[in-house]
């Protein structure tokens, strides 16, 4: 049930002796996340909260506790090691969370990564992923307002992901994965990729998904919504008055001719098929309507 | 982060991209004196950090020492207003005094990051000189793009193609190739987000000359660059985008009276949908960011309320990694340091929620609550 | 018939106004090869031999012939230019017969082919290959020593490929294909790889293997051999009289460790099931009496 | 191509490796004056491209400087025997004088490239200053090796680990970790095909230092490193093979007495099989390569000539590039050039190979044809 995570997901967090990498650990345990492991280069041997063992490297973290998870959290300039690390050790599923690392250094991985076709790089500048039915939360989105359902939430910014899972939650439409996959230029895993996973996820109903204006990832999912998404989707995209050339937060938000409008993407998604969520205000309500017209 | 033309032809020039001679002058007669040492005529160019200077009067060909001056003395310390700039411009604090080069073709060369190619792209384009985005836009057939895989760097194969597509001449379609493998070392050795070249000359003598030279280094990269932090001039930033950098908070000036203090670039764009769509232009775009502690959400209510239009302020906080009674807190730490009396529409949600909202309640600042986006819709047109 | 050649091979001549390159042309061209077309930067609309057009860029030669085997005879220098430009313009099969291209040139290049699996590297420092049956010549063999048959070649090294072709053809013994995989340390296809294509070839009967000392490709090709490969199979190892430590010509051929010697790729063989041609001029009589225990 | 341990330290030195303190020298009364400025006392290093130095005298720890001076005269102008060398050994020219070190471990770290993985992996053992291809052969479990992705360089996990697993402390693990990525800088900057460090000492107060270097640059690679071009040095090459190589021969010295003539490595190592097989040791390997015209192949017979354990010839060719003619003649022209009545077992095949034969056939030389490599065999047997 869901996608990417399940009862069987072991974590380790890369940077857990830091205060944002404690702070969400101890976040994520509290949700009954299966936190096994800590990784801080040097601080090996020292044990989180009673409960976690820390270790020197990837390698050993994942021998010792046979974690399948990794959640990152080291800061920018080591982020790309931290990635590499533990697709190097066959980690199959990576979150980086860490903001500001450099993009030519994304640019790199996402080459290293295409050698290690059984690991999946979710982020960097990513807010995680979380499994409400699996009580798995792999990233730093507040455990309390998820609710274990059948929509699928897939979005590029992190707050807004809360916001559509507030709304949702609010009406009582429980989740069966949230993605938050980046706000970088270049990351790890795509729309596409993500609306794959949940097409072929027999619990998963329906999907959410949150796009934003700059690049052409919006497109490049309509082209796949189209051809073959089977499952019913309801869109928003935010940034339609965002005043072009402006950079708006993170580099995601930087509008780049035609296509990075909002107002194409919407009209590639429409056509697609997908419904439209016609403001951030009703991201729930549409989402509702769709279920119901499923029944 | 953006830098100077003439700090970018010095890097240009030290990787053997031929520039035209200049010199940077700070003063009216500074101007003279290069341009008499250049024989009498020269082109003064604004080195500010906004395009389609041309147009706005930046640049300015010179006949005489004595006209340089006279140039140069209207330029220097004026506000220089482009298409690309807000309506106070930017400030002209030195100006590049270059020779005059025969020019018999212009054109355009640059590299970026292609986000579904996941990484560098070189662009090229016949019609150099020009505004390459409405080139783009009207005729993208006209824009030739080679994709630069990482392992393999620029290959020879392709600056030829570039050339070919660019219709250039032996000798020049040499000196090209020559110029795009350097702009693609600066673009990797200095992490950069853009070098350009608009307009790369061809002169009539068959050399290849960048007329003009843009660079923008990734700001997320600059820890691994001392060199180029100090390039950095804070006189061409809005001061308050500034502030707001340098406290890692993302601030962009807009032109509505709502102030707006969110977390998440995401939220940040949301809200403006919805205060536009409410009929009540946003005055900024402002995402606090990660890691923020009340001193940080203080830092970020100051400076929205540093703009005069601001009339009144939109809290939207999803607590997360940020707390709602922390940014409670620094909201009304600012206000209280501003002395300010506007009034507030907050919506909160998240961790340490309630706290937030009895800090709020408790300031003696009038401020409505919302719990939805819709009711944030509500109050703000209500308020305006 | 045979593997990688057939008769809709269409060939482009890197380098085909180099004297080599003329030279091999025009030697591909009398075996009866469909030579298409010519590359050499800045003699585009020539013709060579008044009958293949030369043109500027492989993304020329292939959208005005329909090129789709690339020949390659550029000096070193400019040998992985020539690669990456065939290989992005999704040329199925590159054969690179330049000697001497700097290692890490091909290491580069390895990683750069990985992104297109589609694309198929020979060598370099290879003679190319050829397949009499369909009268298609892409190398540097002699062609008259080569006759259509039913057993597959496959050697790290050129004039020794030519002398076992000519030991079976002596012998009455045609070939459905030979290759010559290149002597470098790091080379485009491996033995693995062509006898893979050899295995799944219905014209392919039995193989005849030529290895020398060096690396361990050879007892790689021993593993594939023993868990995967169908069909009878002989094995040359030159180099057992080589003196240790001492460079021997080509890169391929410096014994560096116990794998690289050529006894242990001999036993590793063995093991494997291939029959094991005692000397260098038995290649044809073992191959022949190999043949007669399969009828 | 093989550079000296002082050529490739002044490189480390440049990329930050630490290095001892160090001079070299070319006569006594230069030692005397290097161990006189050092204090007294250094250890004097033959400079040789040949490993075995050590146990074979080439390392003296020196106490004073008439010490030195005596030292250095037995070395300078002598030959040094080593397990890699033959019999003749190799020139002493230079010394390198250096100062005497304070070793706690010694430990081995290398960059080559791996064929399997196809790039280049950095190997790291604790047991440094020994033979490293016999630990290789007896524990192999006690060589670490991390593969280098090109895209990604060597990577700070990886320096970590390998610092690790060499059980080094924190201070000297981050030394050992900056010496690694230098390393990976040389070897990729450089073109080598290996970079090592044996020793690579830590001393008594946790300091890393490269107590030796090696380096070989890639040959294939030399047309784009000019400035590494000039470091070769010819007088520690046998003369033949540097002779060769210079011509684009492949040649090396064998033992034995049957001087071989052929085209392709692949079938000059069957050839060595065949006649080692027959009882005939071959003088040589020859590898006569490709773009060989009758001068080229003339060329490589005189260099087989010259070798004066060579009492006759054995040629093996397959007329592909090479054709047969063109090779018969550059045999003749070589045998009249040499004046030499040596007799001649000649094997050739495909192109022209009637008038090839023909020109052996009528030049007066002793020739034997044969057709097959057990014809080549018999008739190399007769003849020894």
């Amino acid at each position: 049930m869901g996608i990417l995570l399940d009862e069987s997901s072991r974590i380790m967090v890369q940077g857990i002796t830091g205060r944002e990498g404690g702070f969400h650990a101890r976040a994520c345990m509290a949700y009954g996340t299966k936190v096994v492991a800590g990784v801080t280069p040097g601080k090996g041997g020292q044990v989180f909260e009673n409960k976690v063992p820390v270790f020197d490297s990837v390698e050993d973290a994942v021998r010792e506790t046979g974690a399948n998870v990794a959640l990152i959290f080291v800061p920018p300039p080591f982020a790309a090691d931290a990635v590499a690390e533990s697709a190097a050790c066959g980690v199959p599923l990576i979150a980086c969370i860490t903001e500001g690392v450099p993009v030519q250094d994304t640019v790199r991985l996402s080459r290293y990564l295409e050698r290690h076709p059984n690991v999946r790089l979710i982020g960097p500048n990513c807010p995680g992923l979380i499994n409400p039915g699996a009580k798995c939360k792999v990233g730093i989105m507040p455990g309390s307002i998820h609710r274990p359902g059948r929509v699928g939430v897939v979005s590029r910014s992190g707050t807004l992901t809360y916001e559509a899972v507030s709304q949702l939650t609010n009406l009582g439409i429980g989740q069966s994965s949230c993605v938050g996959i980046g706000g970088d230029p270049v990351i790890g895993t795509s729309f596409v990729e993500v609306l794959k996973l949940y097409n072929a996820d027999p619990d998963t109903d329906m999907v959410v998904f949150i796009g934003e204006i700059g690049g052409s990832m919006e497109q490049s999912a309509a082209a796949y919504i189209k051809e073959e998404f089977t499952k019913p989707i309801c869109v928003l995209i935010v940034g339609a008055t965002a005043p072009a050339g402006k950079r708006m937060g993170h580099a995601g938000a930087i509008i780049t001719g035609e296509s990075a409008r909002a107002e194409a993407k919407v009209e590639a998604l429409r056509q697609a098929g997908a419904a439209i969520i016609p403001t951030p205000a009703d991201i729930g309500s549409t989402a509702q309507a769709l279920l119901r017209r499923m029944r | 982060m953006k830098i100077h033309e003439y700090q970018a032809k010095e890097i240009f020039a030290r990787h053997r991209i031929a520039v035209p001679r200049g010199k940077v002058v700070r003063t009216a007669q500074e101007a003279r004196q290069a341009v008499a040492d250049m024989g009498g005529q020269a082109v003064l160019k604004a080195q500010v950090h906004a395009g389609g200077r041309g147009k706005a009067g930046g640049v300015k060909v010179v006949r005489s020492a004595a006209d340089a001056e006279k140039a140069a003395r209207s330029l220097l310390g004026s506000n220089l207003v482009t298409h690309q700039t807000d309506s106070r411009g930017v400030p002209v604090n030195s100006l590049l005094v270059e020779e005059l080069m025969d020019i018999r073709r212009e054109l355009y060369l640059a590299i970026t990051i292609d986000r579904v190619f996941r990484g560098p792209v070189m662009l090229a384009c016949a019609a150099g000189g020009m505004d390459i985005e409405e080139v783009a836009a009207s005729r993208p057939q006209d824009i030739f793009t080679e994709p630069i895989e990482p392992v393999l760097g620029l290959m020879p194969y392709q600056t030829r193609r570039l050339a070919a597509r660019l219709q250039l001449p032996g000798a020049a379609a040499q000196s090209a190739a020559q110029v795009m493998q350097a702009m693609y070392r600066i673009f990797t050795e200095n992490d950069c987000s853009l070098v350009e070249i608009n307009p790369m000359i061809i002169t009539g003598d068959d050399r290849v000359v960048a007329l003009d030279a843009k660079m923008d280094v990734e700001g997320d990269a600059l820890f691994r660059h001392a060199d180029l932090r100090g390039l950095r001039d804070r006189a061409q930033e809005d001061p308050l985008e500034a502030e707001a950098a340098d406290k890692g908070i993302a601030y962009v000036k807009l032109d509505g009276q709502v102030g707006c203090l969110v977390n998440g670039a995401g939220l940040a764009m949301a809200t403006l949908d919805v205060t536009n769509a409410a009929g009540a232009p946003p005055a900024n775009f402002l995402d606090v960011g990660g890691g923020a502690d009340d001193e940080k959400v203080a830092s970020a209510v100051q400076i929205i309320l540093s703009d005069p239009a601001v009339n009144r302020v939109l809290v939207n906080v999803f607590g997360g990694i940020l707390r709602c009674d922390v940014a409670a807190r620094g909201i009304v730490l600012a206000f209280q340091r501003k002395g300010a009396d506007l009034p507030l529409v907050v919506r909160m949600l998240g961790t340490n929620v309630d706290e937030g909202k009895a800090i709020l309640r408790d300031s003696g600042l009038k401020v409505t609550f919302a719990d939805t986006l819709n009711e944030v819709s509500q109050a703000i047109r209500r308020r305006g």
